[in-house]
């Protein structure tokens, strides 16, 4: 698995701050399998892509941003959207294409965005948030705010020219971007090493933007890098690149079911039951004693009573009306 | 209605089977055809409609690339250009964004700019339609733009026999050709298609359904829609004829102004958006070309002028259905 | 014919003059506006427009990128988005190939899929127009394309009032807007400019000439065309009235439609390519709405459906003239 | 300056092969010269870019190809399709849309193409040779032909993200591409520095390309590294990026008369005093004695007899019929 872990003991991150990404980790986990099983039982329409797997970046990310720093996120996106503050009501019902979702239904799950967190926006083009996250760190550096701008994207939008043109700007220009590359392995269907040549880190550092490798399973230095980062940003010094090892449990989307022919079941199996980034961190809240069982199984259960709540609201809230669907072309 | 069908096995297949028999034919016939696309090998794409063609021509032939839609289809360009008859698979049609250049640019352009010197046989597959729930930017149908380009050629195919025909000659053209899948009719479109080695010529129509009150002129998977709708029709004494165009260019103009001068009425309905598209330019040159014939305007429906929403009754109030060209149909009749 | 004019200093300004006039203006009342592309600070563009603005308004205002055109329309986009009013300089309008995901998958839909959360200030300013010697990679008039993107305006403005009017109508609009500015105009076309803040508003079609016999709608450069045949027409004793659509969307329908009813003929002049484009378009939307009126066919005129050749013989054949306008208007009206 | 230069003895190229590169090089000058006057005397439709200063980039490549090797050129275009063989009458004759000319009058100076020397096209679009070029490099591998393909561009193509996608695609299946960056320092008007972060050498190498810098003003030095990648990839061992310094002595196009507000004048009279591929080729030819003033003033003279009579037959060429703007468009 060979991922450069920047481990550092949890008390350096802080027991409140590791017990608050772990609760995120596991709402996103919980989320993620309520989705998978509205699409199992045919009450979504459309694809979903899940983030079962990737929880610890997407939280290690955000727990190093406020609320008003912006993020653009992808087709596998609803564990950033969460993460950078989402609520899973507004975020189901948009899965539904419900009136009630943050796009009013008109999104669905490939495009949930949303202003009040900063959410620029997931995107179903690969590679397609590279332009507007530089832009929105072009905001920030222009009108002096102090805010960053991250760009989360999987290692498959490394193959958009586009991104290589938003690094280059974003260096010339000293903006407070921040690049995270969730490099789970696969494009799809296809083997990163089939599609990527070179050494991954030496791209962003060609165009002169700090890159470091990241064990993407440990929120914790998912966190330390992403606190890195931001200071970089916020302190005028410019963009990061942050690689990020990862691996996402299920299919590329849900109805990826038969996947022996591009990826082992022993390799799906070790990522599983060894780096799962929900179980690792749940071994150092154990053996490090910051919190007893009781603290997390009722962290689960009302989070657990949270989804399930959100899941039944969002079933039952109305479709968009018909007239609707002429409305929000042009501001 | 195939131009060079002669006695021969018949059987019934998938839209998406057609493509997949045109591609391996030709990979059979001739070496230089290769296929590149993202998951286009042992995936064979998004669709599953090219699975198992890895499997007989191996991965030098069909190969997989990066997500870097601009640089295979430039790499396409140059391999058309130097020897090679390269079948480029845009999985989505919504991408056709970020290949302009290398197809508008570059492969139509080339042999022109070139006084004739070069040519650019490449082959560029695409998707369009809507209603899979899949988005506004994985269910646009943009099939206009390469049509307002010359230099290309356009595709837009409505049944299996015809997907089998048109790609078949598509690939033996020296001109970059653009062709425009259907998403939906891949597994729900089916239809007898020959077994044999045919073509269809690019810049025929086909008369899907003959008709003396109305034309109606469908592409790609409105075909279905206006076959449908000329069904609903004939109950109420209306008598629809059924125009394919087939190929947005080479256009038969003829057959289409042919047509309408019979019937004096038309509509057009294309999936792609009516503003500034394709129903613009067939309205045009049917009105041209039978204005004296007509009894009334040439009407469109396409694709409602808005983003594709995601809300399943949202996306659906955005393609025209066969019940929506029953209606205007009976107005135009006054039935 | 300026919406909001009131008497006020007038001066002669050329095209080139009055853009940049509207962009100073703008640049001084909002200091979110910026201007974002190649070579537009000192150098002040290739077609030297700009010319000047870097002085008053510092680099960090007037900025100069690389030659990544996907790039900086990218982060324009999301400039847009998060409180900016960014002006993206596209050099020659046949790069709008390289921004097209930008532009239609990312700046058109971020309002609708973000179901109104979002807003995309943006104004996209490139150029069309051949004729200048510069080769098919360097002439082409892609318009049409952005017209067919709901989600985005476009605006074609043929007078050096109407530019200004338009451009800073363009930027204090809280979509995207893609700016078309013909190449040929900057330093031709001249005309009487308020000095005055005047806005003009998208989607309002201007009569520049009247007239009873036919109408000839021109866009960009064509409405000069237009102008100068109508003048020649005259002279034959027929009465032309020239329509300026200004903005392909919003597209004034009404307007068009009630001067052809009057007239009950019509030309439609339009430099990007005819077929799948401007030209079907509008005559699709007048042939609808004043179809009864009509003595025949609406007729269309646009670029050759060719390359833009380099030759100048060659050129000149690709774009319509005020004689064969004249020659057509002529036939039509039997004079 | 700050060029590394690789610089051979001249002996080590062979006194032949130099004096045929300084014979292309002084064609190449001798037709630009014609092409300036032309223009400055409005005989010449639209604009031309001049290759004036870089020649000894083009004709070291070019040496190092064979006839049926591909190029692709770019706006600044006129010396690669001269080294690679193409005859100064029909590019005159195209450089004033004749019909006679390399595209029957229907490219024009941005756009000469030739098969018979393998000559891909010019292309107007930044980086627009890119795709073309691999392609080339794609099917001479897939055809087993042993060809290599150039592609030429200058460092403003480095701001294109398609350039960065072809040279993954041309490393990931080792392809004999051939990627010449021509850094003459000026995007247009526009310094490189200002368009250009990190270092250049690190964008190929960061897709695994080898990547060589070289003095762009030696034509020996650009011979020697460009047979070392002619080898490269004839040899299956893929791709390979040569940075040429070099600079531009005209205006970036010919009406780019008064340059001062970009480019310094002592920078430009430095470069033309000091760093004339063709003067320094001479002074290496007299300075060993590899042929006499004689010999040099007589190909002068040759060259000249045939640019003059190759402008005269151009002048004196028909353009295209008028019917023949619809010819071409479909093969
Ligand atoms: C430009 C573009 N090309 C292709 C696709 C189809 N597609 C959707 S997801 C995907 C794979 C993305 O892989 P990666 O970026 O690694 O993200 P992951 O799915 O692994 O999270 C592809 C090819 C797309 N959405 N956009
Ligand atoms: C995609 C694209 N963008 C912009 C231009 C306009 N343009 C023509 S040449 C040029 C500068 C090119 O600089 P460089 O690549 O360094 O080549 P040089 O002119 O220095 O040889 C620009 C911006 C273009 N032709 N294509
Ligand atoms: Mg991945
Ligand atoms: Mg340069």
């Amino acid at each position: 698995m060979n991922t450069v872990s920047n481990v550092k003991k949890s008390s350096d991150v802080g027991v409140d701050r590791l017990l608050h990404m772990y609760r995120q980790m596991l709402a996103i986990r919980l989320f993620e399998e309520r989705a998978n099983d509205l699409y199992t039982r045919a009450l979504m329409p459309g694809l979903a892509h899940l983030y079962i797997g990737e929880e610890a970046i997407a939280v290690g990310m955000c727990e190093a941003l406020d609320r008003s720093d912006y993020i653009t996120s992808t087709h596998r996106g609803h564990g950033h959207c969460l993460a950078k503050g989402a609520t899973p009501d507004r975020m189901f019902a948009e899965l539904l294409g419900k009136a009630s979702g943050y796009c009013k239904g008109k999104g669905g799950s490939m495009h949930i965005a949303d202003p009040a967190t900063g959410n620029l926006g997931a995107n179903a083009i690969v590679g397609g948030g590279a332009g507007i996250a530089t832009g929105a760190a072009f905001s920030a550096k222009y009108l002096g705010t102090k805010q960053v701008s991250v760009c989360f994207f999987g290692e498959g939008a490394l193959g958009q020219g586009v991104l290589y043109e938003e690094m280059n700007l974003a260096q010339l220009w000293k903006l407070p971007a921040i690049y995270v590359c969730e490099n789970n392995m696969y494009n799809e269907y296809t083997h990163y090493s089939e599609t990527t040549a070179g050494e991954i880190l030496a791209r962003p550092a060609a165009f002169g933007v700090a890159a470091e490798r990241v064990d993407g399973q440990d929120v914790r230095a998912v966190y330390a890098a992403a606190d890195r980062a931001v200071r970089r940003g916020r302190s005028g010094q410019g963009p990061t690149f942050l690689l990020c090892d990862t691996y996402r449990h299920h299919g590329h989307h849900v109805g990826d079911i038969s996947r022996e022919y591009y990826r082992p079941k022993d390799e799906e199996q070790r990522w599983m039951s060894e780096r799962d980034p929900i179980k690792l961190c749940e071994g150092w809240v154990s053996a490090e004693g910051l919190a007893d069982g009781d603290t997390l199984d009722r962290m689960r259960a009302e989070l657990t009573a949270t989804m399930d709540a959100a899941v039944q609201s969002a079933m039952a809230a109305p479709y968009p009306q018909p007239h609707e669907v002429d409305q929000d072309v042009y501001a | 209605m195939l131009d060079t069908v002669t006695t021969t096995a018949v059987r019934e297949l998938t839209f998406g089977e057609a493509i997949r028999e045109a591609l391996a034919e030709e990979l059979r016939r001739d070496p230089r055809v290769c296929l590149l696309g993202e998951d286009v090998a042992e995936a064979g794409t998004a669709f599953k409609v090219l699975k198992g063609l890895v499997d007989e021509f191996g991965k030098n032939r069909i190969i997989d690339t990066p997500i870097s839609e601009a640089g295979f289809t430039g790499l396409g360009v140059g391999a058309a250009m130097t020897g090679l008859r390269p079948v480029v698979d845009i999985m989505f049609g919504d991408f056709l964004t970020l290949i302009m250049d290398q197809l508008v640019n570059q492969a139509a352009k080339i042999h022109y700019m070139s006084g004739g010197a070069w040519k650019v046989p490449l082959v560029l597959r695409t998707t369009m339609g809507a209603t899979r729930r899949s988005g506004a930017q994985h269910s646009q149908s943009l099939h206009a733009w390469p049509a307002h380009i010359p230099g290309l050629k356009v595709v837009v195919p409505s049944t299996p026999a015809d997907a089998k025909g048109l790609l078949k000659s598509a690939i033996r053209d020296d001109n970059p050709v653009v062709f425009f899948e259907d998403k939906i009719s891949y597994a729900k479109v089916k239809g007898p298609v020959p077994s044999h080695d045919y073509t269809i010529p690019l810049g025929v129509a086909d008369v899907k359904r003959e008709g003396t009150d109305i034309t109606l002129v469908g592409t790609s998977s409105m075909v279905q829609v206006a076959l449908g709708a000329a069904t609903m029709l004939e109950q109420v004494g209306i008598s629809a004829e059924v125009v394919d165009p087939r190929t947005l260019w080479p256009l038969d103009e003829k057959t289409l102004v042919e047509s309408v001068k019979k019937t004096s009425r038309c509509i057009v309905i294309d999936e792609g958006y009516a503003r500034y598209g394709v129903t613009g330019e067939l309205a045009s040159v049917i009105a041209e070309g039978a204005f004296y014939d007509l009894d009334g305007p040439v009407r469109r429906m396409g694709a409602r002028h808005v983003p594709i929403p995601f809300a399943p009754p949202l996306e659906d109030a955005t393609v025209p259905t066969e019940q929506q060209v029953v209606e205007l149909a009976r107005q135009m009749c006054h039935k």
